[in-house]
């Protein structure tokens, strides 16, 4: 098993940890539009520090600060917030994704409306990522068993 | 580009890619190719690809090598080849 | 298998060299490559969408379909993991 | 509203399917019926769409309202309309009939199995509406994806089944985008017609011709052709019944079309033809392939792996088609393509009432079942007939022109192959029909009575409708060839 | 002769790392072999791609000088160098392509855990003799 017994040095280290990583994701993600980033590589990072969380708390404590809906609404929420700013260029009279339309909600020029329209694109990828790779990461480390249901697994255990 | 910074990267990419399909413990093996992924990081870092370099370093060599680790646990890391 | 495998290998490779005899030079800035369709991304990158980071610009807004795309793929990879992996309790004790 | 119609084709089974599992939380049949009401949506908007390009030609849309060869955009031409309207229509069909099997197979996982299932069908109308070579590639990767998702949660044996497939639909794909960085560093774009613009200057260029070989080497992965078909049995037999009835009509119609979108769109149908011997090449593998696959149908028991064959072998006919290559062959071609979609259908609809009644699918199962259920046999008998090629249902129509198009050509080779396929057929599925006729002979051969009841037991409605829906799509396309050729699939046809 | 083989043999060596992974691919019995052999098939896929954006003496695609925001309003008084600045387009389609990357190693790590529920071992040789 990926999850061990909980010991002092790693928990607290974590704990000092995982807010700086968090902030440093949400950095990331928000300023995309001037240094290397964006949405994937923050919500990767997002996603990596609850992993880190997993990983040191075991998954009762984790459990309860992500519980598992929450994880599977993140991730359709982050696709929603995509594809909804789609969308809704589509009720402004704009093609699919014409950020530019968004100027009349936004009371900005076309181009900076596109700019906003990127900041809004990416923080959606940023949930879907972050969300998805969490799961992931819980599917593949318990085998798709839950520890709630979990019993001995003798059988396939090498 | 600076041709001998180059060169060595792209030999530590083969070796990588080599050894982690030579080695004959899953568990090794994974972790080589996370190394791998972090030259191959490297390698397009160097070539100006940032936005590239910074996806691969947080995905491939982290995430993905994590999610390799945790499929290995999971299963065995025993193999013939 | 492993002498096959070997054969294919050899020939898709001899292949896939054959083919870059004819290719740009590497870090060419004339070539085909640089010269159709990325200028505009750069030039324009200030004026219609207000960001520097071009890879942003183009990922997001250029391209955004795309990316759309990409953020599919990454919710139906989360989406399999459940479906192939997890199990009840029920089904589980049985 | 009409002009986003095109965008709103795929946009709304992505929203729907990244709703659904959030919707799925509120009841047990919510899942099924917003699966079904999105689809039926989705196919409206495909009918509106091929409806504007009946009347006013190609309809372009430009992603994010930036121009083509900057932005992505949508072309939809006859062949696309008509690849949305068959994909969208197959999927809601598929939906309609899948919810009995479902509730059976995976009852603990319905509201994830929906949720994929969306995504499959978002995958596959995004390959075939979109008009740019990078984005099909994303979209076959989702589609890929949930695909293999969706194989391996079937019976015993499906996860390796699967992850064959994985390894060598991954194979595929990766060839896929390595023809396609070839093709970008020498002419710069991903715009389809932009490429089919620029590439003619470069044609004796290795760089176009080893890209071209490995676009299609990966494609012809994708849609099992004959000597890289070998995922294909495995996957689909083992693939739960309702995964099984999406994926095997579509998944490979879809790659054949994005074969001819390659051949004849992004480059000059006079390049894959004359320059390039390609078509040569691919009316012998595609002759190869139905005699293997027919051949391979006669040895099998198991009913769905027989079917499995047989589609190997319909590949077979499709990349023969286009081989033969003229006109008269290809608008078979296309022709195939929409027959194969609605038989693949009805054959693997039948199949999977076959497992939901018997929990297995060989082909001794059958016995009785014209006793049993004569509706879903009836309607058996005419999607047979239709595989055979008999003159009232639609199966005849695309043979006859492929035949009509070899003889042509004077590949008799492949007229020969075509025959002696529909000939396999017959054998094959007239074995069937006596298996289905015979109960009391069961009694005297194994000595005991399979307690066959003579009770007739029809399936379930909800697997029944779509299935006689199917039989009567069948023998309409049949009679109404001629209007279907003549509105679409003659525009559809490149100028050769 | 030299100066071609310098200006070609980056190509080649992405070429020699796709086939290390695509000989692994198909002729390890391993399943975690095929998958390591995957990734390193795609990302070598990725190298070439990325190689084709290279511009000698080029910077990132980041503008120099930018305004911010608001920048729309005088960046047409900017002379921007497009020779300047790498090649931004494939950088683009590989992230993109990273993604499709873990996506499908997720889903192929879940499938290998599946099949080693079902069977107890990986090889597949031992996998074909316990279905027999």
């Amino acid at each position: 098993m990926v999850f061990r017994k909980e010991d002092i040095i790693v928990s607290t280290i974590a704990r000092i940890l995982i807010p700086f990583i968090q902030l440093y994701a949400l950095y990331v993600i928000m300023h995309g539009h001037y240094s290397p980033g964006g949405g994937f590589q923050g919500g990767v990072i997002l996603g990596a520090s609850m992993v880190l969380l997993l990983l040191t708390r075991g998954h009762d404590e984790a459990k309860y600060k992500i519980p598992e809906n929450m994880v599977i609404t993140l991730s359709s929420i982050g696709v929603l917030i995509y594809a909804g700013i789609g969308f809704l260029c589509i009720l402004l009279l704009g093609n699919f994704l014409d950020y530019s339309k968004l100027a009349v909600l936004l009371h900005v020029d076309p181009a900076h409306a596109r700019s906003l329209g990127i900041l809004g694109v990416e923080i959606g990828v940023g949930f879907a990522v972050m969300a998805v790779m969490y799961s992931i990461f819980l599917d593949i480390s318990t085998g798709g068993v839950l520890p709630e249901d979990e019993e001995p697994e003798e059988g396939t255990e090498a | 580009m600076i041709l001998p910074f180059d060169i060595i990267l792209q030999l530590f990419v083969i070796i990588c890619a080599v050894a982690a399909i030579t080695v004959k413990d899953l568990m090794s093996a994974v972790i080589i190719l996370g190394a791998y992924s972090f030259f191959m990081c490297l390698m397009w870092a160097q070539m100006g690809a940032v936005d590239v370099a910074f996806t691969e370093a947080s995905v491939s060599a982290g995430i993905g090598t994590i999610l390799c680790i945790a499929a290995v646990m999971k299963t065995t890391r025993r193999t013939k080849d | 298998m492993k002498v096959l495998g070997f054969i294919v290998t050899v020939l898709t490779g001899a292949l896939l060299i054959y083919g870059t005899l004819d290719m740009p030079n590497y870090g060419d800035p004339d070539s085909p490559a640089s010269s159709h369709v990325s200028p505009r991304y750069i030039t324009d990158t200030e004026i219609d969408t207000a960001t520097p980071n071009i890879v942003t610009s183009v990922l997001a807004d250029y391209r955004g379909y795309d990316t759309l795309g990409e953020t599919t793929v990454i919710f139906t990879a989360g989406m399999s993991c459940i479906l192939i992996l997890r199990r009840r309790k029920k089904s589980y004790k049985v | 509203m009409i002009e986003q119609a095109p965008a709103l084709i795929v946009i709304i089974p992505l929203l729907c399917a990244v709703l659904s599992p959030l919707v799925g939380r509120i009841g047990k049949n919510v899942g099924y019926v917003w699966v079904v009401l999105t689809l039926a949506s989705s196919t409206i908007f495909a009918f509106i769409t091929l409806k504007q390009v009946i009347t006013h030609g190609v309809v372009h849309y430009r992603m994010g309202g930036w121009l083509p060869p900057w932005g992505i955009e949508y072309v939809i031409d006859h062949l696309n309309a008509m690849m949305l309207v068959l994909v969208s229509g197959a999927a809601l069909l598929v939906a309609l009939y899948s919810k009995r099997s479902v509730e059976q197979e995976l009852p603990d996982k319905t509201v994830y199995f929906y949720t994929v299932f969306l995504l499959q069908v978002t995958g596959f109308l995004g390959i075939v509406i979109t008009g740019d070579v990078f984005n099909l590639y994303v979209f076959l990767e989702v589609a890929s994806l949930a695909g293999y998702a969706l194989i391996a949660i079937g019976e015993k044996g499906a996860p390796l089944a699967s992850f064959r497939y994985v390894v060598l639909g991954t194979v595929g794909a990766c060839f896929y985008l390595l023809g396609v960085g070839y093709l970008y560093i020498v002419t710069g774009s991903l715009n389809m017609a932009d490429l089919s613009n620029l590439l003619p200057a470069l044609y004796g260029s290795k760089v176009v011709l080893v890209a071209f070989a490995f676009l299609l080497v990966g494609l012809a992965l994708k849609m099992a052709l004959f000597p890289l078909h070998v995922w294909l049995p495995d996957a689909y037999t083992k693939a739960p019944s309702t995964a099984s009835a999406l994926l095997a009509p579509l998944m490979t119609k879809v790659a054949i079309y994005v074969m001819l979108r390659i051949m004849f769109t992004v480059f000059k149908p006079y390049f894959s033809i004359e320059i390039l011997p390609v078509t040569d090449i691919m009316l012998w593998v595609g002759i190869i392939a139905i005699f293997a696959g027919a051949i391979m149908a006669l040895a099998q028991v198991d009913f769905k792996r027989m079917l499995c064959y047989i589609i190997v072998a319909e590949v077979g006919y499709m990349v023969g088609g286009v081989g033969v290559a003229n006109a008269i062959a290809i608008k078979g071609t296309i022709l195939h393509i929409l027959n194969d979609v609605v038989m693949t259908l009805g054959l693997f609809a039948v199949a999977g009432i076959l497992t939901y009644t018997m929990r297995q699918h060989d082909l001794s199962d059958f016995k009785a079942f014209f006793k049993k259920m004569p509706i879903t046999m009836a309607a058996f008998v005419i999607v047979a007939l239709a595989i055979i090629g008999v003159p009232p249902t639609c199966g005849f129509f695309s043979k006859w022109y492929l035949i009509q198009g070899a003889v042509m050509a004077g590949a008799w080779s492949y007229v020969v192959a075509l025959l002696f396929s529909s000939l396999v057929n017959v054998i094959l599925f007239f074995r069937i029909f006596e298996i289905g006729y015979e109960f009391h002979a069961s009694h005297d051969a194994h000595g005991f009575d399979h307690e066959v009841s003579q009770v007739i037991q029809e399936a379930p409605l909800s697997m029944l409708i779509p299935t006689v829906i199917i039989a009567v799509l069948i023998i309409m396309i049949g009679l109404y060839n001629q209007p279907i050729i003549a509105g679409i699939i003659q525009h559809a046809v490149p100028k050769l | 002769m030299l100066e071609f083989i310098i200006s070609k043999y980056n190509f080649w060596i992405y070429i020699i790392l796709m086939m290390i992974g695509f000989y692994a691919m198909i002729a390890k019995t391993n399943l975690v072999k095929k998958i390591i052999g995957m990734n390193i098939f795609q990302t070598a896929i990725i190298l070439f791609f990325v190689s084709t954006a290279y511009k000698s003496d080029a910077t990132l695609p980041i503008l120099l000088n930018s305004q911010g925001h608001g920048a729309g309003h005088h960046a047409a008084e900017q002379v921007i160098e497009v020779s300047q600045y790498i090649n931004p387009l494939p950088h683009v389609l590989m992230l993109t392509a990273i993604v499709v990357m873990v996506a499908t190693l997720g889903v192929a790590l879940a499938i290998v855990i599946r099949v080693y529920r079902d069977y107890g071992t990986l090889n597949e040789d031992e996998i074909i003799k316990a279905i027999k």
